[in-house]
């Protein structure tokens, strides 16, 4: 009876959004700030994908308060699970020697994928955040692979702060040449090439390494609570 | 339509063909073992044709299309062992009428 | 009459093919949700990660299907799996 | 070459609904991961598949990201079942 009353209950509420959004004409050219954005974003930034435009060059202090987020929660969690270690009764087994060449073999190609990702973030889909998450994930193999992998946590928050430190500075460059925060003071260029879009690549490199960094440090964290004494 | 085109449509085709019978192979078979083998090197396969048909029938993407078929030589087998591996580690053996199951005994040897 | 007029048509095709992946997005989230074993519920979310990013892709929203594909494929099942080693496997 | 594209989709969507069956009904946890596995691998297929149909070059890079990434989630998945993490 209650499990015939949740499913009428949402057919109901299924139903009336379905009224109410079949009426809204979904992708098609008619609101006009996105057409303004579509039209003017190539002239007046230089980046060719306008997703990233709009991220780093009209919202780049949401980004920059996005980025402030992610730091205050891995620094959370470090104070919390500091020195936590697992029971040493969880015995751990070693991994297979296929998999040990094989996350050796493949970590490097992935830190260059994310690499590549977060260079060509102003040309094709991707950015800071999804190049950071994939170098993340090029450590998660590590740590996965190889027996007793540690990673090295001063190299993490040295990175981790430079890149900070490096997005904020190419927003004060913005104020100290007459302009507005994070406003862009470099040419432009060629729309389509890689040097080009003035400040996004620089933002987007930093941001990227911010990124892999702190969850490159969040889950050597997690996982060393895990892992009983060896 | 060029030979590229002809040759990208039968490597598609191809590998279409492949990624179905893996498929089918997951469920007929009996055997968590036997269905590991359908699901992982036929579709791998399939994938891979599939792929580098993609490349053929357009000439630009070619380079793209085989670093993209080189990614999953590599990193495919690799998910397959660890997979077979972590199943007869958590207690689930073939069904064989001989029972041969040589990997339990290093698996034994490999514990104590 | 209506019926007659419908032949395959590509827009068919296409709904057609999307009503599949919505289908099978939409049983994926229950299954993860009802299921007891939580590593199976694990499992689900992955499932219902990899279809999502297709269906962004089908609506032409490739920063999205990448962000998806990159958070959702690896990092947030090791997540859920290291949390699930402390806990315990089975819901009461 | 329309035909041939819905055609390679049908057999695609056909392959994956298959590969799903397995994994809603496997009676034991590496039978589902299986399932997964070989739906992760038609899902490439199917992502540069859209690629080509759409006629862009910059969308297979969703392709590459999936290539490469994909076999992490059942790697730590198995690494799960034997004790590794």
């Amino acid at each position: 009876m209650k499990k015939l009353l949740a499913a009428f209950l949402l057919g109901f509420i299924g139903y009336y959004l379905y009224t109410a959004f079949a009426g809204v004409p979904f992708g098609e050219n008619k609101m006009e700030v996105g057409k303004d954005y579509l039209e003017t974003t190539v002239p007046k930034t230089g980046a060719v994908n306008t997703v990233t435009s709009i991220v780093v060059n009209y919202r780049g202090f949401d980004t920059l308060g996005e980025v402030t987020v992610l730091f205050l929660a891995a620094t959370g969690l470090g104070a919390i699970l500091f020195g936590m270690k697992g029971k040493p009764e969880d015995k751990h087994r070693e991994p297979s020697s296929i998999l040990t060449t094989g996350a050796k073999a493949l970590f490097p190609i992935i830190v260059l994928l994310g690499a590549y990702i977060f260079i060509h973030g102003h040309l094709t889909p991707g950015g800071g955040f999804q190049g950071g998450t994939i170098i993340a994930t090029g450590v998660l193999i590590l740590i996965l692979g190889i027996k007793s992998f540690h990673a090295n946590h001063a190299l993490l928050s040295v990175m981790e702060s430079l890149a900070g430190i490096t997005f904020v500075v190419a927003g004060i460059l913005g104020l100290a040449f007459g302009k507005n925060f994070l406003e862009n003071i470099l040419p432009l260029g060629t729309p389509g090439q890689v040097l080009s879009a003035g400040i996004i690549p620089i933002i987007y490199i930093a941001v990227g390494f911010k990124v892999g960094a702190e969850l490159a440090g969040v889950l050597d964290t997690l996982m060393s609570t895990t892992r009983g004494e060896e | 339509m060029n030979i590229m085109t002809i040759i990208g449509m039968l490597l598609t085709s191809l590998g279409a063909l492949f990624l179905l019978l893996g498929a089918i192979g997951i469920v007929r078979m009996p055997d968590m073992y036997t269905r590991m083998q359908a699901g992982t090197k036929a579709t791998t396969l399939g994938a891979m044709s599939f792929i580098l048909g993609i490349g053929f029938m357009e000439p630009a993407w070619l380079i793209k299309t085989i670093l993209i078929v080189v990614f999953i030589a590599l990193s495919n087998p690799i998910s397959s062992h660890a997979l077979a591996r972590a199943a007869h580690r958590s207690g689930i053996f073939p069904l064989s009428r001989e029972n041969i199951d040589l990997y339990k005994k290093d698996n034994q040897e490999d514990k104590s | 009459m209506i019926l007659l007029q419908w032949t395959l048509t590509p827009e068919l095709l296409y709904q057609a093919g999307t009503g599949i992946l919505l289908f099978l997005l939409v049983v994926a989230a229950i299954f993860s949700v009802v299921q007891k074993d939580l590593l199976m519920a694990i499992v689900g979310t992955s499932l219902v990660s990899l279809i999502l990013s297709v269906l962004f892709l089908l609506l032409h929203a490739p920063d999205v299907a990448l962000t998806e594909a990159a958070i959702g494929v690896a990092l947030t099942t090791a997540i859920f799996l290291i949390a699930l080693r402390k806990t315990g496997r089975y819901e009461e | 070459m329309d035909t041939f594209y819905y055609i390679l989709g049908g057999i695609l969507l056909l392959a994956l609904v298959i590969a799903a069956f397995r994994f809603f009904q496997g009676p034991t946890a590496p039978d589902r991961i299986v399932a997964l596995d070989a739906m992760s691998i038609i899902l490439t297929a199917g992502l540069a598949m859209l690629a080509l149909v759409f006629h862009r070059f910059i969308y297979i890079d969703v392709a590459l990201i999936y290539a490469i990434l994909g076999f992490m989630g059942i790697v730590s998945i198995a690494r799960w079942m034997e004790k590794g993490i």
